[in-house]
Formats: C-alpha cells, structure tokens, sequence
C-alpha cells in the first residue's frame, strides 16, 4: 500500500483485457504482451511514472476505473461521443481505419469500391455515392461486430435498416461465426484484420469493399481516465504527442501490426483521397 | 443544470428500461421451451437410470456426466461455434436451425439442465419411503400406473424445492445466450452498456426484470408446494417439535 | 502472434509455449474459489432454511426474502455489487469509527463472498427439501429421549438430511464451480478467464475451450467421487434401490 | 389356489426362509402363526414377489408366476405383465400399513379398483364408502394418513385390500394395532369374506381367530413349517410340542 | 410422579381430548385401555408435549411442565431447557417405533445414555447388549433397523427406551407385533421395571397384563376418561357397562 501511496510515487494501475491481439493479448507464462503493453511501457518510461497493466474483463474495467481500482484504461479503445461522457479521452495514439472482410467465395468478395478511402469527416458527392453502393451490396446481408465496439454505431447510422447486425463479446467469436457462413461480413479494424489474414485460418478471408474512417467510428484509439483526473490525463497526452512525432508508434504500428497505424499516417492517407 | 442532467437520466433510464423489457418475450420464450424440454429429458434421464438394460443406464450416467460437470457457457459455444465447424453439420438438413442462435441456446439449455433436473429427481425418488412402492406393487399396479398415481406425486412433493431452485437457475442462465449474440434482456442491457458504460445503472435493471421474472416463478411454485401438501399448515404433531 | 501456427500439443503443453500450467493454476483456484464460497454458502445456507421454518414471523420473512432476491438477480450484478460496492461500504463503516479507509479487500475474498452469498440461497432450499424427508416420528423419538435442539440436529436430522440432500446439493455444488468463472470480471485468474484470455491471445478457442472443458470434468469427478463415497455410506442404511 | 413350492430365501447369507411348502384351495383361511422374526412376513411378500425367493414354485390360481433362473441360478421376473396381474388379483395388508401418504383415505382406497381394475370412479367410491363404513371408519374418508391413530390407518389398509375384490388375500397381522372391539368387528368382516369363499392367508397372533375362523393353521418356527393342521387338530391334544410350547407361552 | 390436570387438545376444530385428569404415584402401573381413535396415544404424546395441548396443566416428579399462556390464549413452551430435561427423564415407546433409520441397533440404544446422559460409551454399550438380549434381540446389535421384522423393531424401541432408566416410562401398545411368547416376556420384563419402583403409563389391548400387572386401569373413551380404578374392581362385577361393554367384544 506504500509503494501505491499517493503523488507522483504512485505506481500507476492500467488495466487491459489481454485477448485481443495483436493489440494487447497474454503470453503462457502470463505476461501481457502486444501494441499497448509495449506502448504503456515508453509511455511511463518518459513520465518516469511506475505502472503495472492488469487484465480484467471488458464488462469490469469501466466499472474499476471509476472505482480507482484502476488508473486507466489501454485496451484499443475507440473515441466516441457517447463514451467521452463517462472517460476522460488521451488524444489518440492510433488511428484505423475499417475494414470489411468476408469469406473469399462469398458474393461481397467483389464488393465496388475495393481499398477505397471513405472518410465520413470529408462529407461531398464522392462519398455520397460510395456510400449509396455500400449500402446496395450490403442490403440484406448480415454484418457482425463486436459489441463494444465502435462499428456498430457507423453501421447502424449508414446503412439503417437495410441490413441486419449481429452483436458478438469478443472479436475471436465474430470471427469464427464469419468463418462458418452465419454472418457474411464484418466490419473491423484494419490493423486487427491484417496479423489474422495472414494466419491459417484467416487464409479462407479477404478484405472487400472500402477501407472506412472517421464519422461515427470515432477519433481514434486513445487511453481512458476518469474524468476528473485531468493533471495526470494531460501529462500523458504530451507523451503521446511526443511519440507519435519522433516515430516511436510508428515503430510499434510496423512490429505489431505490420502497418503503421498512427494518426499522421491516417492524416496523411485522407488527405491523400481526396 | 442539475436539472437538466437528472432529466437526462430519467431519459436515458426509461428508454433503458423500456428496451430492455421489450426483451422479455425472448427471455422467457427460451426459457420455457428448454424448462420443458429439460424437464422431458431429466425424467427421462431417470427412467433410463432405473432401466434394467447396463447399456442404457450408462448412457444416461455418461450424459449427466458431460452436462453436469462442464459450464453451460462452454456448452453453449461447442453447440454454436463448435458443431458450425464440422461439414457435416453446416451442409446437413438442420444447418437452418443449427444456424440459429436462439435454437443452439435452447439446445444447449434443455441438454444441460436436463442433467441437473435428473439429479433433483433421482435424489427425490430415492427419498419415497420403500413401503408406499410396495403397496402399489401389491395391488398390481404396472409400472406407468405406479409411476403416475404413486411414484410421481410423492417425488414430486419432495423434489419441488430443489425443482424450484433449478428453474429459477434456468430463468437466469439463459442470459448466456447472450454471448452468442441471442438479444435477450441481458443482450440488450449489454448492448445499452456498451454504448452508455453505466454498467450499474443497467445491470440493475436487468437485474429488476429477473428478479420480477424469478418472483413470480417463486410464487408459482410456493402455491404448488401448498396445493400438492395442504396437510402441512395444519401443523399436525408439530406442537413442540420445533 | 509466434503461437498462432503452433501444434495443440505445444500450445497445451508445459513448455514455454504451452498453457498447460496457467490452465492448470486456473483450475486450481476455479477448486479453491468453489470450496470457499460452498462452505460459506453451506452454513448461512443451514441457518437460512432454519430461519425457514422458525416460528418467529419475521425471522421467516427475511430469510424467505433473502433467498428471493439473491436467487432472483443474476449472479453477475451480486458479483459486480460486492467488487465494486465492498470498499465504499467498507470505508464508510471504518469512517464510522474514525480509522482510515481499509483499500480493497482481496478479490479472492470479495469473489468467493459475492458467490458464497448466492450460493447460500440455493442451498437453504435443498435443505429444507431435505428436511421434509426426515420422518417424523423420527424426529419425535428424538424428543422423546430428550434430545436438544443441536444434539437432534446432529444425530438424527443431518444425517438423514445429508442423505437426502446429497444429490441436489451436488448440483449446487456443479453450479458453484461453475458460477466462480463469474469472478473472472475481477481479474482473478481462474480456469475460465484463463482459457478465454488463451483462446483470445492464441486465437485457437475450440482447443481452449476443449482443455476447459477437460478440466471442468476432471473437478467434476473428483467432487463427484468424493460425494458418491459419502452416498454410498449413506445407502448402507436406506437399502440400495 | 396357491401353491407354493420350497421356498428359500436369505437376507446377506442368514437364511430366513429353509423351504417353505404350502398348498391353499380356494375358500381356505390359513392363520400362519409364529414368533417374532420366524419369516412370516418375509414368506407372505415372497408370495407376491415383493421379495424376490432365491429358491422355489409360486402359483396361483393355477397360472405358475413368472419367474425364470438367470445365468447365475439367481431367480428372475420373466414377465413384469403377467406378474402385474397376478398381483392385481391378490391383495396384501402390510404389517406397517403402507397406506399412501400423499392420498387421502377415499383415494387410497379406490386406487387399485378405478387404475388397476378400471373400475367407473363413482362405483369405486361408492364401494369405498361401505367398505370404509364396515371397518368403522366412515367418517375418515376425507382425512389424510397422517392424521389417523394406529388401528385407523390399519382399518384403512384392510378397507384398500377389500377394495379390488380379490381372489387370494395376504394378511400380515391385520390386527395388531386393534382394540378388542375393532379386533372383534374385523374378524367378523374376515369370517364373512370366508364365508364368501375367497381364499385367505393370515399372519396373526390372534389365537381366537386362529381356532375359530380358520380351516387350517401354521406354525412356522426358524424358517421351516414346524407342524400344519386344522385348528381341532392343532389346538388339540395331538399339536406339536414346539407350537404347544408357543401357546402356552 | 405424573400429575395430568384438564388436558384438552383438538385436531382442526375436531375435539380429541376433552379433559383428562390422571394422577400417578411413584411405582404406579397404569393400563389405558380404549377404542381405536378414543385419544390414547395423544394423551400420552401430549405428556411429555409432542403434542402440544390446548387446555391443561402436567407436572411430573413434582417439577410442572414449562409451559406458559401466549397473548390468544394458546400454550407454549417457555424454557425449552426444562422441557429437555423432563423429556430426558421420562421414556417412549411409540406405537409406530420410530427407530432411527440411519442407525444400527446398538447406536439406536446407546444414543440417548450416551448422548444425552452423557453416560460413557463403553458403559452404554455394554448396558444395551444386556438389554438388547433381555428382549430377546442379542444377535441384531450391528443390524439396520430396515433388516428387521416388526416385532424385532418393536423389542428395540423398548430396549432403547429402557437404556436411560427413565423415572417414567409411556408405552404406546408395546407389545401390539409380537407373539405370544415375545408378549409375555416383555411383559415380565415390564413387571420387572414395575416391581423396581418405576411409574408406568402402558397403552395397551392386553388385557392379561392390564389385570396382573397394572396397579390401576383407566378406561379411555372418546376423548374421555370414562372409568378408571384398581384391575380388581375394572374386571369385577361393579366395572362401568362401558367399559364391560369394551371387553366383552
Ligand atoms: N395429527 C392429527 N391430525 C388430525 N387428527 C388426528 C391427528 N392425530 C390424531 N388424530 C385423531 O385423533 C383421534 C385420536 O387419535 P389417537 O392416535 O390418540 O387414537 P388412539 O386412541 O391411540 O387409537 P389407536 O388405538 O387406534 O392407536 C383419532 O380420531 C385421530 O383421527
Ligand atoms: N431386508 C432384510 N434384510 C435383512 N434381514 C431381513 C430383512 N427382512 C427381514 N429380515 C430378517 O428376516 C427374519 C424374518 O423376518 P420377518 O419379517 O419375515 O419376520 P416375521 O416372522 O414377520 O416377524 P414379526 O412377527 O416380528 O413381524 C428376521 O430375522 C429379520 O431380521
Ligand atoms: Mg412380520
Ligand atoms: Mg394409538
């Protein structure tokens, strides 16, 4: 208790749930491994702040936060309005845009607009048309995500009734049921995506139809804090500011992800679309 | 201000509530299709138990072994996740219900519970005193007769409160269907909460809609406990007993 | 991401790729959580169905209440509550009495507690099924021969009740071992949040949930064992049927 | 009638039964008497086959009961029917009463006749009620078995075994928890079913029922019949020493 | 020792009891004798208050039972201590045995001494294999009490009821499954007990032991005592037509 005593000595507490590679996942002998714990780690480096990750489930953690069980929160979570009433957002250490990915043999493997950007922040008659034949293959089929998730909200907000979306608790769920033909396309984070499609399971999928940002999928990955811990949420948005400038997420994006998934890299892309 | 962020909670916990009890018909649809089913099954779990054929009886031990002694949550993942994965079963006949995840958790449900049901009965049937067996015997009854006019109503009586404890569990275990994406209540409040993070807030509503479902299911079986004993509030021979 | 292509048997295994020995601990502490919240459930469980059948009115009532409500809420939110209500409700109650606010108990505590509570209702109800199977008569020659209220209960009723029992109990038992997957949400790492967190870092579930089923049904036998040992000494008396 | 044919029968290696052989015409009343713990009981619920005899013959009514030697020598029920029916057409009085407990008294005893027998309830019950009235319980019909004294639930399970009408009737010491008005009134009713012609095997240690009633009476001693005869010759200065010694206990 | 005063008890509006005074002395051996349903075993269940009575008063040995008047009127018990301790001293023999089924015989004897009493185990042993052999149960001592026959279960109960040396002792028929010989050695053993001094309520249709061994016979009728005195006078010409009545049955 001492040692977690109070200020600046305090080791910070930062939960995570630890099965979501190649975000945040365990390794056998039970140390947190991934794109967060790696990141977590330069992170207190530079604030010379002590931290330990935890994992907890998903359904616990909110809930720990605001309990002070936990400081804060690095699980890949989306920025959204609806979640910025209860967290306390960073700015965003990662920015990904969605994909769609279906069964290779299934009809929307050849889905129109294949690799497109659709940015949902640039709104114009490009995306008005993208979105009209989106919603066209989409009409009728069933999209799963997962339910924590941010995708739901852009689904139901673009395509509204046309199509009929499947809720799962974990990505690991989802993707199995696409796998056996019960939904036939998910919508899903693109840096989760592209470690799975080069398993061998993931062999039978393909990414189809544009790549999709911004709008209702929220601005980016970021750590959560309760809302009121505002000294110590600024302190880490410097460091983040700072890593993503001298190339450090970057790094990371490249080590995990096999893509660079940094905010300037996506800045860079959208504007490049249009 | 305050004001205003109360009424926004009134909102938000009315429109919760109301979504969530728009849920209900799913939740008590599954769950009185797998009771029943359960129910079937774990009498009939129990007759094979007795039966003089080896074989037979250890099927149904080997069932009550795997149903009882593995969590339903498992269970119900290897009968959605699990069977989906074998050819045989996407490309056979029942791929259509198989496809369905309220049909999978039903299944899950009725196997599962069915094990649990025959241990209730099978502790009830080994509690009739021997003599009442006898009698019925002696008087020539066959086995159906017996089994209705005797063996049943006295197992009946004495395996109601642990009868009544597995279907209040039931009530509440088919909130994992939830995880394999069934909205029920539960699937709804999750929803709501994934969206909202008031975990607490919904929870305890769900929960107000269980504890409604499970109080009156208490209800009903306490007034069947009463009618199958109506000697027992004459406190006969009780005087000092207690 | 290196294990992803692994064979089972690795991944299963003891090495420094294999999960054997997490699932193992897991399922050790899945044993130890349910043993705690049985025997927590066992004696307010005990005094609950006593208070069941006491003359005191509202002694009645509130047991009778107690087990409609905790059977009545998900377990989940019991769980939830006691994680996330205990340090609050603990601090106030050390407020009350000026000292300084205790911190978390341990989530072991707090989860076998959580579960315990639960599982106390459900077993109020066994026993007092179990009662009802206690003759009579029996009991009145305890009476008779002056037995108290707890040499009675010792010698004649639990006994019988134990007897009756059993079997039901057994399913509280199962439940109980199971309902413990339910603390996984505070982070403690039994067999379920351990081959969730497998399944999820390895993305191979079915071969996870396999393992956890395997070793569900070890637990399974070994509990089932030990309660068909004490039926066994029990049916001596009631004649095999 | 019945015939029964060497039984034996052992509880865990005590043999209780040493081969047991008795014939009963039809409209014969044999009193079986005996000391406590000498197999009466245990030979009346071989005859049903609610114990299972580990050696001999049972047939009554000339259909031999159902039963087959297994693998083991061990016997067997053959035909659960043929055995269901049989015993519908015996009825028994169980020492302990054995009434059933979740049934009032009418129920109890119209169970046999409207579900084994198919009898139309309303006759049932209306053959209840006399029956009932006959062993002096007519007021009870309503009562539950708990709530009846010793000789009334023993009334009740006489009444029950008349109920069905049967052919061959097994009485285990259907008197014991009687009054000397009750035992009276019984073996009055016992008397006129005799008279009826109807075949009775009665455990009993009523001495006066066994003299005056009965065509014949047993004495079984460790297992075996110790000496048989009609009650003159038993009762006279010819019995047996044992069953004399037993007497004049 | 035993002193009954106005016990009134009902069943659901159905008046059982409707006022019994008794009074017994220290060596007393009193038959209760009556009809089948006329309230005797709930007079004797209401002595040591396994029936709670609605009206009355009890003392035995001097000390009054613990008994208190609730706010409607209705008694219950006040201290439940005392009412042990007077149970502890006092014995049953129920009419339906009751034996304790999850125990063997000799745990059903050494139960109370040991466990009540407080009576060292070797020594109750011992106590319960001489008592078991004075009724005749020698060979059972490691028999469940469902591997019995009825009078075997019967001679237990009394061995379990003597293995405390109550000063009282109620026997509800005590010798209603037994035959003739076992009758008439419970009954000297009974005549024993009676002739150390101790007080006795024996429920019973013997009427051989009513005559020989009682001290005084109460007649019991319908929740009444309708004549009561010495065996001398009940069995001689000035006894009450009823009770004449009951025996000439
Ligand atoms: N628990 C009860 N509930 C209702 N009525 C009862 C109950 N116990 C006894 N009775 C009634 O009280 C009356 C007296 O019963 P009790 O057992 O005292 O008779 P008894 O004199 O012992 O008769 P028996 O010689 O047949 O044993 C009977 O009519 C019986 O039906
Ligand atoms: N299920 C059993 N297991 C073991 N022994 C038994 C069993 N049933 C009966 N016995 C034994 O068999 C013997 C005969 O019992 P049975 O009941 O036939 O006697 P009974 O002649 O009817 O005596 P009673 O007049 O006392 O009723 C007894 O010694 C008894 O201990
Ligand atoms: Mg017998
Ligand atoms: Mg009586």
């Amino acid at each position: 208790r001492d040692e977690e005593g109070k200020g600046a000595d305090r080791v910070l507490v930062v939960g995570t749930e630890g099965l979501y590679p190649p975000w945040n996942y365990t390794r056998p002998d039970g140390q947190l491994a991934g794109f967060e714990p790696d990141y977590v780690r330069i992170l207190c480096a530079r604030l010379h702040r002590r931290c330990r990750m935890v994992a907890m489930d998903w359904d616990g953690m909110v809930g720990a936060l605001q309990t002070g069980k936990i400081d804060l929160i690095a699980d890949s979570v989306q920025v959204t309005p609806e979640r910025s009433q209860v967290l306390g957002f960073t700015r965003p250490y990662a920015m990904t845009t969605g994909v769609f990915v279906t069964l290779r043999d299934h009809r929307l493997a050849g889905m129109a607009d294949k690799g497109a950007m659709m940015d949902f922040d640039r709104p114009g008659p490009a995306l008005t048309a993208m979105t009209g034949r989106l919603k066209g293959s989409l009409a009728g089929k069933v999209i799963g995500v997962e339910i924590s998730g941010a995708f739901d909200n852009f689904l139901n907000q673009t395509l509204g009734s046309g199509a009929s979306i499947r809720y799962y608790h974990t990505m690991g769920e989802r993707d199995l049921d696409l796998l056996n033909g019960r939904i036939d396309a998910t919508l899903e984070d693109e840096a989760y995506m592209r470690p799975l499609l080069a398993t061998r399971d993931g062999a039978a999928l393909t990414m189809a139809g544009p790549r999709v940002i911004g709008g209702a999928m929220g601005g980016g990955e970021a750590l959560a804090f309760r809302p009121g811990d505002t000294a110590l949420r600024s302190a880490f948005d410097g460091a983040i500011a700072a890593t993503i400038a001298d190339g450090t997420v970057r790094r990371l994006g490249l080590k995990w992800f096999r893509m660079d998934a940094s905010p300037a890299q996506a800045a860079a892309e959208r504007k490049g679309a249009r | 201000m305050g004001g205003a962020a109360m009424n926004a909670d009134v909102t938000f916990l009315a429109d919760t509530a109301l979504a969530i009890v728009r849920a209900v018909p799913v939740t008590l649809g599954l769950f009185v299709a797998s009771a029943i089913g359960a129910s079937l099954l774990g009498g009939g779990l129990v007759a094979a138990l007795t039966a003089g054929l080896a074989p037979v009886r250890g099927i149904a031990r080997g069932w009550i072994f795997l149903f009882r002694g593995t969590p339903l949550l498992l269970q119900i993942f290897m009968v959605y996740y699990g069977l989906a994965a074998l050819g045989p079963v996407r490309q056979g006949p029942f791929w259509p219900a198989f496809r369905d995840p309220l049909f999978c958790a039903g299944l899950a449900m009725t196997c599962c519970c069915s094990a649990y049901i025959a241990e209730v009965l099978r502790g009830a049937l080994a509690a009739i005193p021997a003599g009442q067996i006898e009698a019925a015997l002696a008087c020539g009854m066959g086995r159906v007769t017996r089994l209705r006019l005797i063996v049943l109503p006295q197992m009946l009586r004495l395996a109601l409160p642990a009868y009544g404890n597995e279907l209040v569990m039931m009530v509440k275990s088919t909130s994992l269907a939830s995880t394999i994406t069934v909205l029920d209540v539960t699937g709804v409040a999750q929803q709501v909460i994934a969206h909202s993070y008031r975990t607490l807030d919904v929870f305890c509503l769900a929960a107000g809609v269980y504890l409604g479902l499970t109080g009156a299911l208490t209800a009903l079986l306490r007034w069947a406990e009463r009618r199958l004993d109506p000697t027992v509030s004459d406190g006969a021979g009780e005087g000092a007993s207690r | 991401m290196s294990e992803q292509d692994l064979p089972a048997f690795a991944l299963l295994g003891f090495g420094t790729d294999g999960w054997g020995r997490v699932l193992v601990l897991g399922a050790v502490l899945t044993l130890a959580l349910s043993l705690a919240s049985m025997t927590i459930g066992s004696v307010l469980g005990a005094l609950l169905a006593w208070a069941r059948g006491s003359r005191r009115g509202w002694l009645a009532r509130l047991a009778t209440a107690y087990g409609v409500i905790m059977r009545g809420v998900p377990e989940l939110l019991v769980v939830l509550l006691l994680y996330f209500g205990a340090p609050g409700l603990m601090a106030a109650v050390a407020g009350l009495f000026g000292l300084p606010a205790p911190g978390s108990p341990p989530a072991f505590l707090t989860g076998s507690l959580a579960i315990g509570l639960v599982s106390a209702a459900y077993q109020a109800e066994v026993f007092r099924g179990g009662l009802l199977a206690v003759p009579k008569g029996q009991v009145e020659a305890a009476l008779a021969a002056g037995m108290g209220p707890w040499l009675r209960f010792r010698r004649i009723v639990l006994p019988q009740v134990l007897h009756h029992v059993l079997p039901p109990l057994g399913n509280v038992w199962q439940f109980n071992l199971k309902d413990s997957a339910l603390v996984a949400i505070t982070g403690l790492a039994e067999l379920m949040r351990v081959s969730l967190v497998a399944a999820g870092s390895t993305r191979r579930p079915f071969l996870f949930f396999a393992a956890a089923m395997v070793l569900y049904l070890a637990l399974t036998s070994l509990s089932s064992a030990v309660f068909r040992r004490i039926e066994a000494r029990g049916s001596q008396w009631a004649g095999r049927r | 009638m019945l015939r029964a044919t060497g039984i034996e029968k052992s509880f865990g290696g005590r043999k209780v039964l040493k081969g047991i052989d008795l014939d009963a015409a039809k409209g014969e009343v044999i009193s079986i008497l005996g000391g406590s713990g000498s197999g009466k009981s245990t030979f009346l619920r071989c005859l049903n086959l609610l114990e299972m005899p580990d050696v001999g013959e049972i047939s009554i009514a000339g259909t031999p009961a159902p039963l087959v030697r297994d693998r083991h020598g061990a016997l067997r029920v053959s035909d659960a029917r043929a055995l269901g029916s049989m015993r519908a057409r015996t009825a028994m009085v169980f020492q302990g009463f054995n009434l059933w407990s979740h049934m009032r008294v009418i129920d109890n005893v119209i169970a046999a006749p409207v579900h084994v027998h198919g009898m139309a309830r309303e006759e049932a019950v209306e053959r209840a009620h006399a029956l009932l009235e006959r062993v002096g319980m007519g007021g009870f019909a309503q009562h539950w078995p708990r709530q009846l004294s010793g000789g009334q639930q023993q009334r009740v399970a006489i009444a029950r075994a008349l109920a069905t009408d049967p052919e061959l009737m097994l009485f285990d010491e259907p008197t014991s928890a009687l009054d000397p008005e009750r035992v009276r009134e019984v073996l009055d009713l016992m008397r006129s079913l005799a008279a009826e012609g109807r075949t009775m095997l009665v455990v009993t240690h009523e001495m006066a029922f066994a003299r005056d009633v009965s065509t014949r009476v047993v004495h079984v001693r460790e297992g075996r019949i110790e000496s048989m005869g009609p009650p003159a010759q038993m009762f006279g200065p010819d019995a047996s020493p044992a069953f004399r010694a037993f007497l004049s206990a």
